[in-house]
């Protein structure tokens, strides 16, 4: 074990006031959503409730307006995982797909194709809003979450490629050639071989593409029908009052619903994240 | 005939992925290329009106001033993430016990997305209710934290909210490079004689160029494509002090009713991008060959 | 609401012959909360009454900014709502394009032209056709006090602009805020359009933000009406930009601030605070603005649908809207005036009640002008192009007032 | 068992590059050992690939038992691999990883099991079955990646530098192992290496290869003694063969070799008299260290035999003998001595050319001179 020099205590001390700086929007809002309406007023940002009350919670989960419906935000919580977990399932297989195909099986133009999709990265979703629109409305897949699903899958196989990519760079290339000889085809030699050993990086990409489609609120809101919205939709409805009292404790309280299954993902989840971008998908 | 399968195989796959960025990407790119050469205003029409929005855009003052708050943020962002994520992940690397957590700590942020952290950070940085305040009510009556609320200001606040999110994500980006590095290396240093200070400037940090590379590729893209952020923080005010091109093109083409002005925004943000990253992404991927 | 509901069940019972083509209608609107979100409850009840089921699709945020992006995507993928809210010069665009289903069947026999005034009906009309229903008249220059503050500070509730003044400068000394005011760019231009209603008078009003007139746009008058808007500045607090209207009203109800300019909206928030129009808070006309009237409408825009059952839902709603109990309901919840002048007014309050009296009256003596801040006197593209030189102006320490008129005048002809 | 037959074999990347490997002919024999050396770049691993299937021919054929297979499917042509890297599949069992490709030839599991245990018994690896490949050392690892090849008994093994990551004395074991197995099962083996020491041990024939190009395709004695150019003589033998430039005299002791030592000394060589027309001009002599040694008095008067007085450099004891470094020509040349025999650095010594079994070449074109 270290011993505490003065040195390992100024890199404690500078830790531990980095950890207190990003932990205070949330801390902020935990405190908030504790906190009756009059305390709220009352206090400042970082003062203990008065009364620790709990009625916020059950109103944002249960009994909030998002709409001329009442029934809080738990309707579009289910609403987004039946949209999120489809398309972080097909985004990653796919982007493995790619991945692989673009690493180990090149042919002309694939590195070609490579480089046009990274550039996808930078565009702003703003300009595909309307082309999309019309294209969905083609294929009779406006407002459904099937639609919303593909949106995302579309745009996140930008991302899950380039990740997969990088991470099979660094598998050597005498490992699909052992396994053609041993006679794998394509598929066998994915299956059998490539995903098992990519696990970091399915990791990487799940935390990802599940943090972007769950927080997404463009998207969301756009494509989604009048009963798939996701939850960011609910809690913009909720936290956008135009008339009425401000009910912050129900906001904040709202808004953490709406976070914890992200905050769940990389809090259990965060530490195959680093490893998984040891594992090569930072090296670009 | 199996044969041929096999040798088709990649393309086959590959294939719905090109066709999907071709068509998704590019020709919706295209597309608005083509929608900010018309006369488009309330919906997309095809009234040819040749260069015509991009003089309007060039004579708008807010468009202007959102392309110089986009420079201003983005430097400030990339350089200071990559310089605390850097930092935070040489400190982290020092053998630190509850490292797991602490680092949950610094990458949480990046699991929220301004919708749900809005509201709190207006608070934080609103003088009459966050920060100052506290200040103020902890006895410390001269501090004063009003950036939100200044005009030459709030862009600093953005930066500040946009560093919070992602500096932990370039954190855990620079910690997994640092493991990834040879500690005979690191060895070989120390028996030279060099301090540690010394070690990591002149040794490990160069070997990390490929993370800067990505940390800045990925930094860059969260900065052009902003929009939640200024939205929540600032919506682009006071005034238009602190507009961002991906708010100004919102704006335009879905609330004012003029599309082809915001589809040129849309197209002059792209080639930002283009006349920035391009020669960038070359120099680093040829520099990485040699 | 239980009187709704049998109120409601009556109406059901009158269409019952409806009930055989029970359709559904999906609507999209920006008003999800508070009273606003109870008062399309209640539409949603009576039109469930019908037979018909309601599929909601609320986006709140930004005036409807949101709800616009979203109703555009829909149109494009060819699957608009039934009924979506829009109002002002949108409902001509999109008339325009096309996409607006034709109400005269519903008008004719509702009545609607005898009812309802011409103002508020030519915005409902596109080319003397029925496309949309309005729902409401919001007066919008406003000026909201607290009484109890102006007494403490020894100040009059100020009714023209050179009192407004006087007022401000001792509300301040006795540390309260004099105007509160959330600083985002419509509310800026709220208060903008306030202060132009009083200098320019209604004729100039019209003749800048409807005919845009460069005389005017560029004249010594908007020269004057900015200077003032600028000295309105030094009467608000620092904190304000980014403040929603609705912070900026409770300000002025537990006595932080002394008064606000705000439509009828803010009637609502006082309301809802336990307040008593008259003796807890005070409405009266914004300072000079006595007798003129700027108005906002809230509509219900009818799009073009395929399916039969679905259109006669579609129609149901749109009579439904313009029934005396649903504005009675719809308009004692959100503060504002019903659209009908033939209706009873005696569950009103006294603002309402003086709205609509001076609604009435302006539509004759020329003095009722459509709200440029609220996107009924002109498309949403001038509109922008002033808020910009508007918001901008306000925040500019630096601001000249001068080059800002002939930035106005060129920006707008610009955008036009 | 099979022969393979490669013909006029072409490889070319894109349409205007140079030829990676031109004209190829090389004839195997059924259980031959056939080794390819060469520099790195010379296209052996290329070659080996497209034997593989695992590149595409640009021309000519390849055929196993006298049947073409250019386009024949890697795993349709019944041959396996090992390579440098082991390239062990990283997520199964040593069990997994031999197992693989009989699942894939949908071999009965009793088949399986009998087909593991006798090739699991045959290198020794029985106690790793369950482990996976990253709790292997390197030999291990080597002796997994081999059985994998060895379990599905094809006609034709590939072997791509299997030893080179190993270290110096298991390289040896393994190399003896491998000598051993192909005894025993006569299998045909193509072997690339640049270790020349395995080439000389292990091969019936060897190919040697530069820039694409097979130089000479021999057994590992012809390709010591007769080499076809400077290159193959250069690239086979350690140390390696020294190549002295002299110019060609006749003179009245019959053909002689000038040579110039570092003191500045003329020096003469005798040569064959066949090199007759070459007096006047300059060749090279190729001799091995072997062939300068201390005086040896029995070989003394024979033909062909000079004795040198030369300053020597450098001295490596290697144990069976001590090389020797002297400067000739401005070069550093070696030579195998004694080390029972006294002999110290800076010492002038008579060191002995049997210029016998020297080889001749061309300056020019760096032919050998026949």
């Amino acid at each position: 074990m270290t011993k505490f020099s003065p040195g390992r205590i100024f890199i404690y001390s500078i830790l531990v006031l980095f950890c207190a700086i990003y932990l205070m929007p949330l801390l902020v809002m935990l405190l908030t959503s504790f906190k009756s309406l009059p305390d709220i007023r009352g206090g400042n940002l970082l003062s203990l409730p008065e009364v620790w009350v709990f009625d916020a919670w059950f109103k944002a989960w249960g009994t909030a307006c998002t709409g001329v419906t009442c029934e809080g935000v738990k309707g579009y919580f289910w609403n987004s995982f039946k949209m999120a977990v489809p398309a972080v399932f097909i985004s990653t297989l796919i982007g493995a797909l790619n991945g692989y195909v673009i690493a180990h099986w090149r042919f002309k133009g694939s590195n070609l194709f490579f480089a046009l999709m990274l550039f996808g990265c930078f565009i702003p979703f703003q300009v595909i809003l309307l082309p999309m629109a019309a294209t969905l409305g083609k294929f009779g897949l406006a407002n459904t979450t099937t639609g919303l699903v593909f949106v995302h899958v579309v745009y996140g196989l930008v991302f899950t490629t380039l990740f997969f990519r990088n991470f099979y760079v660094s598998v050597p290339g005498e490992l699909v050639k052992a396994a053609k000889l041993d006679g794998a085809g394509f598929f066998t030699i994915f299956f059998k071989i490539m995903l098992p050993i990519s696990k970091p990086i399915i990791m990487v990409c799940i935390i990802w593409q599940f943090t972007q489609i769950w927080n997404d609120f463009l998207f969301g809101v756009v494509y989604s029908g009048s009963d798939s919205q996701p939850i960011t939709v609910a809690l913009n409805n909720l936290v956008n009052t135009s008339t009425g009292v401000k009910e912050y404790n129900v906001d904040m309280a709202a808004a953490i619903i709406a976070a914890l299954p992200t905050l769940f993902v990389y809090v259990v989840a965060g530490k195959y994240f680093v490893r998984g971008l040891t594992a090569g998908s930072v090296k670009g | 005939m199996f044969n041929t399968l096999q040798k088709w195989l990649p393309k086959i796959i590959l294939s719905p992925s090109i066709f999907l960025v071709t068509v998704c990407i590019y020709g919706y790119v295209a597309w608005t290329g083509y929608l900010s050469l018309t006369h488009s205003r309330f919906l997309p029409n095809f009234k040819w009106a040749g260069l015509l929005q991009y003089n309007k855009l060039m004579e708008n003052d807010r468009w202007v001033t959102s392309c110089i708050n986009l420079l201003i943020f983005g430097v400030l962002f990339i350089i200071i993430s990559i310089i605390l994520g850097t930092l935070l992940a040489i400190l982290l690397d020092q053998n630190i016990r509850q490292e797991g957590a602490i680092r949950t700590i610094y990458l949480y942020p990046m699991a929220l997305s301004f919708i749900v952290t809005g509201t709190a950070w207006k608070w934080i940085l609103n003088p009459g209710l966050g920060l100052e305040k506290m200040m103020h009510d902890w006895g410390w009556t001269s501090f004063e934290f009003n950036w939100l609320v200044s005009n030459d200001m709030s862009v600093y606040t953005l930066v500040i909210a946009a560093v919070w999110q992602s500096s932990g994500f370039v954190m855990a980006m620079f910690l997994a490079g640092l493991r990834g590095i040879d500690s005979s290396i690191v060895k070989a240093a120390q028996i030279d004689g060099a301090s540690m200070p010394t070690i990591y400037w002149k040794i490990i940090l160069p070997c990390l160029r490929p993370v800067f590379f990505s940390a800045v590729i990925i930094t860059s893209h969260i900065a052009i494509k902003s929009f939640d952020l200024v939205t929540a923080l600032t919506s682009g005010g006071p005034g238009y002090s602190s507009d961002l091109p991906a708010l100004f093109m919102y704006t335009h083409a879905f609330t004012r009713g003029q599309m082809g002005l915001g589809a040129a925004s849309a197209m002059m943000m792209l080639a930002g991008v283009l006349a920035i990253l391009v020669p960038y992404l070359y120099s680093e991927l040829r520099n990485r060959e040699q | 609401m239980r009187k709704f509901a049998t109120l409601a069940s009556t109406l059901a019972l009158t269409s019952a012959i409806n009930l055989a083509y029970a359709g559904e209608v999906e609507v999209l609107h920006w008003w999800t909360s508070g009273g606003e979100a109870k008062s399309v409850g209640v539409l949603k009840e009576m039109l469930e009454a019908q037979g018909h089921s309601w599929k909601d699709f609320a986006v709140a945020g930004g005036g409807g900014e949101s709800a616009m992006t979203v109703l555009k995507t829909r149109a494009i993928s060819g699957n608009p709502p039934a009924a979506a809210q829009i109002k002002g010069h949108d409902i001509q665009e999109w008339a325009d394009l096309g996409f607006l289903s034709n109400l005269n069947d519903v008008a004719k026999a509702e009545k609607w032209d005898e009812v309802v005034p011409a103002v508020v009906t030519n915005v409902m009309k596109f080319n003397g056709d029925y496309v949309a229903v309005p729902v409401n008249v919001h007066r919008v220059n406003w000026l909201w006090a607290n009484p109890a503050v102006f007494e403490k500070a020894g100040a009059k509730i100020p009714t023209t602009m050179d009192e407004f003044f006087v007022s401000a400068e001792k509300l301040k000394a006795a540390g309260i805020i004099p105007l509160a005011h959330g600083g985002q760019a419509w509310q800026d231009a709220t208060v903008f359009e306030a202060i132009a209603l009083d200098i320019l008078g209604s004729e100039d009003y019209n003749k800048a933000f409807v005919m845009h007139d460069d005389a005017v746009l560029s004249g010594d008058k908007m020269v004057e009406v900015f200077t003032v808007f600028k000295k309105m500045r030094n009467y608000i607090d620092s904190d304000s930009p980014g403040r929603d209207w609705n912070i900026a009203t409770s300000m002025v109800i537990n006595g932080q601030a002394g008064m606000q300019i705000m439509g009828d909206w803010a009637k609502g928030e006082f309301i809802a605070a336990g307040k008593v129009p008259g003796k807890d808070f005070v409405c009266l006309p914004a300072p000079g603005t006595d007798g003129q009237f700027t108005f906002n409408i809230d509509s219900f825009a009818m799009f073009e649908l395929s399916n039969a059952d679905n259109v006669t839902a579609q129609k149901s709603l749109a009579k439904t809207i313009l029934t005396p109990e649903f504005q009675e309901v719809f308009n004692l919840n959100k503060g504002s005036i019903p659209v009908r002048t033939d209706m009873d007014m005696s569950k009103f309050d006294s603002c309402a009640l003086d709205s609509m009296a001076t609604f009435k009256a302006s539509n004759t003596s020329g003095d009722l002008v459509p709200s440029m801040a609220h996107g009924l006197a002109t498309t949403g593209y001038v509109q922008g192009a002033i808020y910009d030189v508007v918001t901008n102006f306000f925040n500019d320490p630096d601001g000249d007032p001068k080059e800002t008129v002939t930035k106005l005048a060129r920006v707008v002809k610009a955008a036009k | 068992m099979a022969t393979l037959d490669i013909k006029q074999l072409y490889k070319r990347y894109g349409k205007s590059a140079p030829n990676t490997l031109e004209d190829i002919n090389i004839s195997i024999n059924a259980g031959e050992f056939l080794i390819l050396v060469g520099p790195s770049g010379c296209g052996k691993s290329t070659l080996m690939n497209m034997i593989a299937g695992l590149e595409e021919i640009t021309s000519g054929d390849i055929c196993i038992d006298g049947k073409v297979v250019n386009d024949v499917d890697p795993k349709d042509r019944d041959i396996a691999m090992v390579f440098q890297s082991y390239a062990l599949y990283p997520n199964m069992t040593v069990r997994g990883n031999i197992e693989f490709a009989l699942k894939i030839q949908k071999m009965d599991k009793d088949a399986r099991e009998t087909e593991i245990t006798r090739v699991a018994q045959l290198l020794q690896i029985e106690h790793l079955l369950d482990r996976k490949p990253s709790q292997l050392s390197g030999g291990q690892q080597q002796r997994v990646s081999m059985g994998r090849a060895l379990a599905r008994q094809p006609k034709i093994y590939l072997f791509d530098e299997p030893l080179s990551n190993l270290d110096a004395k298991l390289r040896v074991e393994m190399r003896h192992e491998i000598k051993k197995l192909h005894q025993r099962l006569g299998t045909t083996i193509v072997y690339v290496t640049h270790d020349q020491i395995e080439a000389m041990t292990l091969a019936d024939r060897i190919a040697v290869m530069k820039d694409g190009q097979l130089l000479q395709l021999g057994s590992p004695s012809e390709i010591y003694n007769d080499p076809a150019d400077m290159f193959v003589a250069g690239f086979m033998g350690s140390p390696a063969m020294n190549f002295l430039h002299c110019s060609v005299e006749q003179s009245e002791h019959g053909l002689m070799g000038s040579l110039v030592c570092d003191q500045q000394q003329q020096h003469q060589i005798p040569l064959p008299e066949h090199l007759g027309k070459y007096a006047g001009k300059s060749l090279v002599v190729g001799i091995r260290p072997e062939q300068i040694t201390h005086v040896n008095p029995y070989k003394k008067d024979k033909p062909l035999v000079t004795t040198l007085n030369l300053k020597l450099g450098v001295l490596e004891p290697t144990g069976p003998d001590t090389i020797a470094l002297v400067t000739l020509n401005g070069k550093e040349i070696s030579c195998r001595l004694d080390p029972d025999k006294p002999a110290t650095m800076g010492e002038n010594l008579n060191l002995m050319f049997d210029l016998s079994s020297a080889v001749y070449f061309d300056p020019n074109n760096e032919q050998r001179i026949r």
